[in-house]
């Protein structure tokens, strides 16, 4: 297709150029996380918590627990195989491994930040995670199709294993935006019609 | 530009509470800049999948008919209400009323929590301290205690009756929509203390004085399904008769095959005269005889003006068929309306009807009929100052009594008045203290509706968090409790599992209770088997006085006043409802605003029209109003509908249309003690104003179009080509001739719509046959014109309210628009009548005339057959309205999903909210098809037919739609395009070929088909 | 004085004597032309700011239409389309009289075209820049409006070339181009001329314009071709442009709007109105700045024979238009017809037969044509007439569709009439600053119809000898 | 690039069609007329045949074509959505948009051309032009140096010239 060598060569120079503003913006967040959030800088097996833990209430390592430990993505994001909804763990979740008693992190980085989840536990209050993954609301992803048709997580959402706390993939992952997703979806000659997804 | 339409979705501050996913799926931009917050569950409920529906079940409280319902509920919020299938009174269906349940539940107008009135203004005080208060006030007022409640569940109306006799006091019961002549009717002829229930479906002639039983007649849903069974044409073209007889067609009257317009209280008359046709025959009459004789044809005729062979020739086809016949409803409820209804039933008794189509198993109907004697009595009470302290609930009789009946005054004049209204109304605003019950989708509570029907009500979601609300059962639990009376159980929902205890027992079920109670809570009903037919009850001597003559009228106007239920806001319960209020009226096609409906002949004597205020004056009040021009009513008789001219209610109902009761005497009609509504003549006066209705009128004539046209039940079954040379009167035109030279490609026109190829085929387009090819069928011999689908769309597909001036301007957003249409309606004549009801709707054509036209291809043809409108691709030409045929596209003309809160919490989550400059139209559900085909896909099977069922279908009470894959042939829809009666509008004028088509209605005379 | 019967004078300068006798040199031409750059007087700037103030009106209507929505226009449904569209037509039809007085006269060598095809191709250059608002002013999502146009975008998205819409934008996109194309290029000589009489910042100007532009024979050459050949282009596209706005009609499935008469119906109306327009601002023109010698009698004469002739045309279609409906026997076209008659806007299409018919067969009569007051009275009824032509086309027909039940009025809104008033300040706002900055009336081409000055006078006679090709030199 | 030579400005058309015919007769070829419109008489003198510019137009016009045809035929079956039942390729409908590319194009490659072959914009200051040219003064400039310059003096001279100037032209 000849929109598709057009659009690439485009989107290349975009990424170059989204690649140094991304890098620039990154340098300002770094320095805006620190000033926010004095607790995390680098853990002892060399997990980094993530240069924007600043935003979300818990430094959660996704790297720890996808890659470390191979705690499967649907563990926790429980509905993503039956909703279009991939689901978000609830604080009980989070307690089955973290509770009194139960799995010990070493350290002093991860102590903090579970005794913090242990706090909302008690309070019984919900963790107010920050969305970062998110399509335009006139967009509809059924999560179950994705992963039915036998797509990775990591297709969409980037290489979370090795992450810290989650972030967007950079752009040359892919940007989320519309011709994103067509190129997959003529890829794998998915529907192109526009209903699917947009109703 | 458009990131600011998703601030009408306050997802966060809902999210706080019930969990994760969309509140509502605005169309924003592409930022995922906005630091949105996830909020998960802290432990999650075990029956909420994100992203997944959940349903409870539950029962309507809207009004007494006891449907029903599932709720829907995504991530905890209820954002659906739908007809319980498994209900034997709904089976699947909702009336519009029931749907817009929603919109008093998220009511932004809701009390914030309980209120004392203190200087005259209304302070917010705690449960407690308000508890506290009321506990003392009751222990003063030393056993003077008066409840006004309206028409309860059995199970609440228990707690009341324990909390009364516990602090002492007396209950009584207001219900603007009683049937207390009914009930007195029936106890006079049967002995029977109830009001009946009436089985339609197995009627093959049926007769109706004026009960409008498809709006508001005690249950529309069930009964306006049965009646659709009844007269529906079915396979063998057997077609049930409905005969209307009544001075005003209300919508029933307008599904009517015959109508004969007698005077206003004529009907005791005709139905005695009917009677004595038929007692002359088998002597069924047994003590009535001697007023049967008295009531000959002869003299019917002499008294309502029609001919005595009309009324004997009606008496044998009520003899020869199995009959039925109801009447007259609270709109005729006038100063003999008792001898009416016992007129009615003595007819019913000699046709041997009673028993199998009328029944009457003690408690029949859990229909509101507790006389206005009653609250007669109650005022004088409150007005002599032996009521200490006032409670009411579920009623607003400062709205809905006549103002001569003296109700403010004396409710003014009572020390301490308590109101448990959760919204405000004209009663609370005398209150002085507020104590806001919880909305019934929030709240435990039962319904017994007919015998053997035991429904549960449960809480579909947690209580609304903006409204700090509290379960009036609960209130009165604890203050009896701290006035030192307390009543056995704690909580309302103990006092139900208690009495549900005893009808475990009773039914004798085979369960421990909570595994049975386990059950009937996701069943929603317990049904206990009633025997088919009863003994048929024989007609008794009568032990009060009846006059079966026409009743006397007030003043000496030119006009019978008539004041009837309105199917949108009864009697004004559900006017703060926006939903309610934009629905076009079934009858009048008017919303917001109020009306006066005056015959044309009439409106030319006055010298006004459609439109011009008029004032109508009765002996007890006077009101202006614009006319509507009406052909369905005589050119003696002007109807006001009740449930307008709200002062003290919410945004939505203040200040629309004028209160009707101001005009009628507060006087209880004897000897049933019901509150006469037919009472008064009236003088009509033009005003010299104009009053710019806001109608979706714009002609009620078909203009030779055939857009609704009818079939005569004796053309059924002949050859199909004469039945499609009936239709239309487009074939052989133009059109073919030009596909004979050449000039079109391979498209037919001719036979049957099923044979015609999909347009496309013949290149290659649409050619995987395993593709769905969407369509469907809506058979217009069954649709009533209840507009109960129109709301369920709304409910379903986000679809916005836009207010009385934007309506007036033709921006409504509905995306049905039943239109209704005259061929024969002339009140100066008796015999055939025919109007015409047409959902229109997106008929997504297969050459659709709007596709081509879009310059950005936001309109198109998807691969199933849907015309497909991509919301976010729309720059807003309006190319594509313009050049539909049908007018089923509506715009964005403002931003009109920016919904006061917590009105937004009804949302969709599943369908994006448009915002400004986005054309719209019926979609088909499209979500709900791909909702399917996601977990049919997932689980790895086909889609069944009937599994996809748009909200429309799903909501007909008179099962008239039907959805369905075309292609696939087994399936309903492509069967009842077989139908010889199938027609697709237009479709052979401008060759659209719609996916919706039609069957025609089936006419007893020959029809009218519209296009000459 | 030069005479029409000097037989050596060539065909074109024989008219052209006839048709400005009272003007006799080259250099008269320019210095009477470019007398009208010289700086404005009270008029002038009373008029401009009438235009300014409606060009304020016009985007401050807009602005708040686009901070409200939509919905402060009075459209509503069934009638989606009103004012916009009525005065977007409008303004495309006044648009055609400049491209056809200068390509197609051109072409057909009409002797008249001179004085008048400067200020007409600023017309239509003016009136495309305003017709082209209004599709923008129309649509309800106007910051998405440039999804019509074809751009590579990373949606894989393209617009639907088989909208007529899509051949709209195509084609007035198109007509804007090439018709400031054949404006710009007409006027480069006389940038050239503007730019050696004046000083200051306006010789800067005018430099800057005429590119270098000094009259060689190689650029008069090249020049003259290139200006044929556009007139060659233009001449189908004028016709297209109108056919193309009409297709925006004819190709739906409106009863009203669905007929094949539609194109050449359009085109002779926007040559109609664009004619008559052009009479209108003549009128002033030539009072203010004195340009009688340029703008004769003969130029309004034939001016108004053209305006006659497609009166007539139109007049025929309209009637076409109710035989037809008539003849197809469709209910739906017939009462829409009988609608537009006898129905809610029954006076919009009186007025539009009445200016548009009745009124310019006044023009019969030579004493009207030669009267400009009556010209110029009878132009502004055609205008109006001409608005009320698409009102009656777009509004009449969409309130009477095929739905019955849906039938409906439509009543402008105050915003919309104030943008659609505004247009016609935005309009005059260009025009103004045109009459002053560029000159209004073609010099070269006028110098070209003017014989020009010979040495050698022919024997006795008060005029100019023609060039004995082969003479020697004499004297 | 400029050459040097001889300008003479005339007031009347015969003396300068006189003058520049002469110039030709002598063997002056690249003879340069100014005129502040288009006259013939003195394309006719100079002796031009047919402009390219026409090529320019023909070739431009049929760019458009193609690309009209082409681009909405492509753009279609890029990504083939149906609308109104018609085909994908609906060619008929795509002939409006081939025809307005053809003008479109057909008109800018012939101003193109046009000022490809005028030799404009011209930005380099004359010095031996009069201003007078574009007010009614015809001109004539003839490149010449030493004794052709003389000779082309004397021809100029003869024919009563307003005045004759050397200089520079551009």
């Amino acid at each position: 297709m000849g929109a598709t060598r057009k659009i690439g060569v485009a989107a290349a120079m975009v990424t170059v150029l989204a690649g140094g503003g991304l890098a620039f913006a990154q340098a300002g967040q770094e320095a805006d996380a620190e000033a926010q959030m004095p607790t995390p800088a680098a853990s002892s097996t060399g997990t980094n918590y993530g240069n924007d833990a600043g935003i979300q209430p818990i430094a959660f390592p996704h790297a720890i627990h996808a890659r470390d430990n191979q705690i499967d993505c649907a563990y926790c994001h429980f509905s993503a195989e039956r909703s279009v909804s991939a689901g978000i763990p609830p604080v009980s979740t989070c307690i089955g491994c973290h509770g009194p008693g139960k799995v010990q992190v070493q350290s002093e980085q991860g102590q903090e930040q579970v005794a913090m989840v242990l706090e909302y536990w008690n309070n019984e209050e919900t963790i107010p995670w920050v969305r970062i993954h998110k399509v335009a609301d006139h967009v509809k992803f059924p999560h179950m199709r994705h992963i039915n048709a036998g797509l990775d997580c990591t297709q969409c959402h980037g290489p979370v294993q090795e992450m810290g706390v989650l972030q967007q993939p950079d752009d040359a992952w892919g940007d989320g935006k519309m011709g994103w997703c067509i190129s997959c979806h003529v890829e794998n000659d998915a529907s192109r019609d526009c209903t699917v997804c947009h109703y | 530009m458009s990131a600011d339409m998703s601030s009408g979705i306050k997802r966060r501050d809902f999210l706080k509470v019930v969990g994760v996913g969309g509140a509502g799926a605005a169309l924003t931009g592409c930022s995922t800049e906005s630091a949105e917050k996830l909020l998960p569950y802290v432990v999650p409920p075990e029956d909420i999948t994100p992203g997944v529906a959940t349903w409870y079940t539950s029962t309507c409280g809207d009004c007494t008919a006891g449907c029903g319902i599932w709720v829907r509920t995504r991530e905890g919020r209820a954002v659906k209400v739908e007809g319980n299938p498994n209900h034997p009174v709904s089976e699947g269906a909702l009336c519009q009323r029931g749907h817009a349940s929603l919109q008093h539940l998220y009511s932004p107008d809701r009390f914030t929590g309980p209120m004392q009135r203190v200087n005259g203004e209304l302070q917010p005080i705690s449960w407690d301290e308000a508890e506290v208060l009321l506990a003392q006030q009751i222990q003063g007022a030393a056993g003077n205690v008066l409840f006004i409640g309206g028409s309860m569940g059995p199970t609440m109306a228990d707690l009341v009756d324990q909390f009364l006799a516990s602090v002492g006091g007396s209950r009584v019961e207001w219900d603007g929509l009683a049937e207390a002549p009914l009930r007195e009717a029936t106890r006079i002829a049967f002995g029977s203390d109830v009001v009946p229930h009436y089985d339609f479906e197995s009627a093959d002639f049926i007769v109706s004085f004026g009960a409008d039983f498809i709006e508001t007649w005690i249950s529309p849903v069930a009964y306006q399904r049965g009646f659709a069974r009844a007269t529906g044409v079915d396979a063998e073209g057997n077609k049930g008769e409905f005969v209307y007889v009544g001075p005003r067609l209300n919508l029933t009257g307008q599904n009517a095959d015959e109508w004969v317009p007698i005077p206003a209280g004529g009907e005791a008359a005709i139905a005695l005269g009917m009677a004595s046709v038929i007692a002359g025959r088998n002597g069924n009459a047994g003590p009535y005889a001697q007023i049967l004789q008295a009531y000959s044809p002869e003299a019917a005729a002499e008294a309502t003006g029609l001919e005595a062979a009309t009324i004997r020739e009606l008496a044998d086809r009520f003899q020869n068929s199995p009959s039925l016949a109801v009447g007259p409803g609270v709109a005729g409820q006038h100063r003999n309306a008792t001898a009416a209804n016992l007129a009615i039933h003595i007819l019913n008794s000699v046709a041997g009807n009673v028993g199998t189509r009328v029944r009457l198993v003690e408690n029949a109907q859990s229909a509101a009929s507790r006389p206005y004697g009653e609250v007669e009595a109650a005022i004088r009470s409150m007005a002599s100052g032996g009521v200490g302290v006032v409670m009411v609930h579920g009623t607003n009789p400062a709205h809905g009594l006549p103002p001569a009946a003296g109700f403010d005054e004396a409710f003014a004049g009572v020390p301490f008045k308590v109101s448990f209204a959760s919204e405000p109304d004209e009663t609370a605003a005398m209150a002085d203290l507020i104590l806001p019950d919880r909305h019934f989708l929030e709240a435990w509570g039962d319904a017994s509706p007919r015998p053997g029907v035991y429904s549960l009500q449960q809480p579909a979601m947690e209580a609304v968090p903006h409204f700090d609300s509290k379960q009036t059962g609960d209130v009165l639990l604890s203050v009896a409790a701290r006035a030192g009376s307390p009543v056995g159980p704690a909580t309302t929902y103990d006092h139900l599992r208690n009495r549900w205890q005893a009808l475990h027992q009773s039914v004798g079920a085979a369960e421990d209770f909570d595994a049975w109670w386990r059950g009937a809570l996701k069943e929603g009903v317990v049904n206990v088997p009633v025997p088919a037919t009863e003994e048929p009850a024989a007609l008794r001597q009568p032990d009060a006085a009846l006059i079966f003559d026409q009743p006397a009228f007030d003043g000496d106007g030119e006009f019978v006043l008539m004041v009837y239920p309105s199917s949108r806001f009864g009697d004004g319960r559900h006017a703060n409802s926006a939903w309610m209020q934009e629905l076009p009226d079934p009858v009048s096609k008017i919303a917001w605003h109020g009306w006066v409906e005056i015959h044309p002949a009439a409106a030319e004597r006055l010298g006004v029209e459609k439109g011009d205020v008029v004032s109508v004056t009765s002996p007890h009040g006077s009101v202006d109003l614009p006319v509507f021009t009406y052909p369905g009513i005589r050119d003696d008789t002007v109807a006001i509908q009740m449930g307008m001219g709200r002062e003290n209610s919410g945004r939505y109902a203040n200040g629309n249309g004028v209160n009707a009761m101001t005009l009628l005497p507060a006087e209880a009609e004897q000897p049933s003690g019901g509150l006469v509504h037919l009472a008064t003549r009236v003088s009509v006066v033009p005003t010299g104003d104009v009053y710019r209705l806001a109608t979706i009128e714009g002609s009620d004539d078909q203009s030779k179009r055939g857009i609704a046209p009818a079939a005569y039940i004796g053309s059924l079954g002949q050859s199909e080509e004469e039945g499609y040379a009936e239709e239309g009167g487009y074939e052989k035109k133009p059109l073919e001739e030009m596909q004979m030279l050449g000039g079109f490609g391979a498209v037919q026109v001719d036979g049957k719509a099923k044979d015609w190829p999909l347009p496309g085929t013949d290149r290659g387009d649409y050619a995987d046959p395993e593709t769905p090819r969407w369509a469907m069928a809506i058979d217009l011999d069954k649709c009533t014109g209840c507009s109960a689908c129109i709301v369920a769309c709304q409910s379903e597909n986000n679809v916005a309210f836009v207010g009385e001036d934007q309506l007036r301007m033709g921006r409504d957003l509905a995306w049905i628009r039943l239109e209704r249409y005259y061929e024969t309606v002339d009140a100066s004549h008796a015999g055939t009548l025919d109007v015409r009801h047409l959902p229109m709707l997106c008929q997504h054509c297969n050459n659709a005339p709007c596709e081509p036209v879009c310059p950005v291809v936001a309109a198109y043809h998807t691969p199933d057959g849907l015309n497909g409108q991509v919301y976010n691709r729309c720059v807003g030409t309006r190319y594509c309205a313009n050049n539909c045929p049908y007018k089923v596209r509506v715009y964005n003309w403002y931003s009109y999903a920016d919904v006061p809160e917590p009105l937004n919490w009804q949302y969709n989550p599943d369908v994006t909210i448009r915002n400004t400059g986005i054309m719209e139209k019926c979609s088909f559900c499209v979500q709900r098809i791909r909702e399917v085909q996601n977990k049919a896909v997932v689980e790895g099977r086909a889609i069944a037919d009937g599994e996809v069922v748009p909200a429309c279908q799903q909501s007909c009470p008179a099962e008239a739609i039907v959805f369905g894959n075309i292609r696939d042939t087994s399936s309903r829809v492509a069967e009842l395009v077989e139908n010889e009666r199938t027609y697709r509008v237009l479709d052979k004028l401008i060759n659209t070929q719609p996916a919706v088509h039609y069957l025609k209605k089936v006419t007893f005379h020959e029809a009218e088909d519209g296009t000459h | 004085m030069a005479t029409a019967t000097d037989a050596n004078l060539t065909e074109a300068q024989r008219r052209g004597a006839l048709a400005h006798p009272d003007v006799e040199l080259h250099e008269e031409v320019n210095r009477d032309i470019l007398k009208m750059l010289s700086a404005p007087g009270k008029g002038w700037w009373f008029l401009f700011f009438l235009a300014a103030s409606g060009v304020a009106l016009m985007f401050g209507s807009w602005g708040w239409q686009i901070y409200r929505g939509i919905g402060v226009s009075g459209l509503s449904s069934p009638v989606g389309w009103g004012a916009y569209i009525t005065t977007f037509v409008f303004w495309v039809g006044i648009a055609h009289s400049g491209t056809l007085i200068s390509a197609i006269l051109f072409l057909f060598r009409a002797p008249w075209r001179q004085s008048i095809y400067r200020m007409a191709e600023a017309m239509t250059v003016f009136g495309v820049m305003t017709a082209g608002l209004f599709p923008l002013i129309h649509v309800g999502r106007v910051w998405h409006a440039y999804w019509l146009i074809p751009y590579p975008n990373a949606r894989y998205l393209w617009p639907n070339f088989r909208s007529p819409l899509v051949w709209d934008v195509f084609a007035v996109t198109t007509y804007f181009t090439v018709s400031s194309v054949f404006f710009y290029l007409g006027m480069i000589p006389d940038m050239a001329a503007a730019r050696d009489k004046a000083t200051g910042f306006r010789r800067k100007l005018y430099r800057f314009i005429s590119m270098g532009w000094r009259g060689t024979d190689r650029q008069w050459h090249h020049f003259g071709k290139a200006y044929l050949f556009l007139a060659a282009l233009a001449t189908p596209l004028v016709l297209s442009v109108h056919s193309v706005v009409s297709w925006d009609f004819a190709m739906s499935i409106v009863p009203g709007w669905h007929a094949t008469v539609f194109a050449p119906y359009f085109v002779a109306g926007a040559i109609f109105s664009g004619v008559a327009m052009v009479i209108t601002l003549a009128v002033p023109i030539r009072k203010v700045f004195g340009l009688e010698a340029y703008l004769t009698t003969k130029h309004f004469d034939a001016m108004a024979k053209l305006v006659m002739l497609t009166s007539m045309i139109v007049f025929y279609a309209y009637l076409t238009e109710f035989f037809m409906a008539w003849y197809s026997g469709e209910p739906p076209e017939k009462q829409m017809f009988w609608n537009r008659l006898f129905g809610h806007y029954w006076w919009a299409t009186w007025i539009m037969l009445l200016c548009n018919g009745l009124v310019p067969m006044m023009l019969w009569f030579k004493r009207v044509r030669h009267s400009i007051p009556a010209l110029f009275a009878i132009t502004i009824f055609i205008n109006i007439g001409m608005w009320f032509e698409r009102f009656v086309i777009i509004v009449t027909s969409l309130s009477h569709e095929f739905a019955p039940f849906a039938w409906g009025v439509y009543r402008p809104s105050l915003t919309e009439m104030g943008i659609v008033i505004g247009s016609f300040g935005w309009f005059s706002f260009w025009f103004l600053l045109f009459i002053r900055l560029l000159p209004p009336v073609a010099i070269a081409e006028l110098k070209e119809v003017i014989p020009p000055q010979m040495r050698r006078k022919s024997g006795g006679h008060d005029g100019h000898d023609a060039v004995p090709a082969t003479a020697p030199a004499g004297d | 690039m400029s050459q040097s030579g001889i300008l003479a400005s005339y007031d009347y058309l015969d003396s300068t069609v006189d003058a520049v015919e002469e110039l030709r007769k002598s063997g002056f070829d690249e003879v340069v007329t100014y005129s502040s419109y288009p006259e013939h008489h003195l394309e006719d003198a100079l002796g031009y045949g047919q402009s390219p510019v026409r090529v320019w137009t023909l070739v431009g016009g049929l760019t458009g074509t193609a690309t009209g045809f082409g681009f909405t035929a492509w753009s279609s079956m890029d990504w083939p959505l149906i609308v109104g039942g018609k085909p994908v390729l609906s060619m008929p409908a795509y002939v409006v948009i081939a025809f307005e590319m053809t003008i479109l194009f057909g008109a800018l490659a012939t101003v193109l051309g046009m000022f490809i072959n005028s030799r404009l914009p011209n930005v380099t200051p004359a010095v031996v032009y009069d201003p007078e040219f574009s007010a009614g003064r015809y001109g004539v400039f003839v490149p010449a140096t030493g004794t052709d310059l003389d000779r082309a003096r004397d021809i100029l001279r003869k024919h009563d010239p307003v005045e004759t100037r050397e200089g520079a032209h551009a």
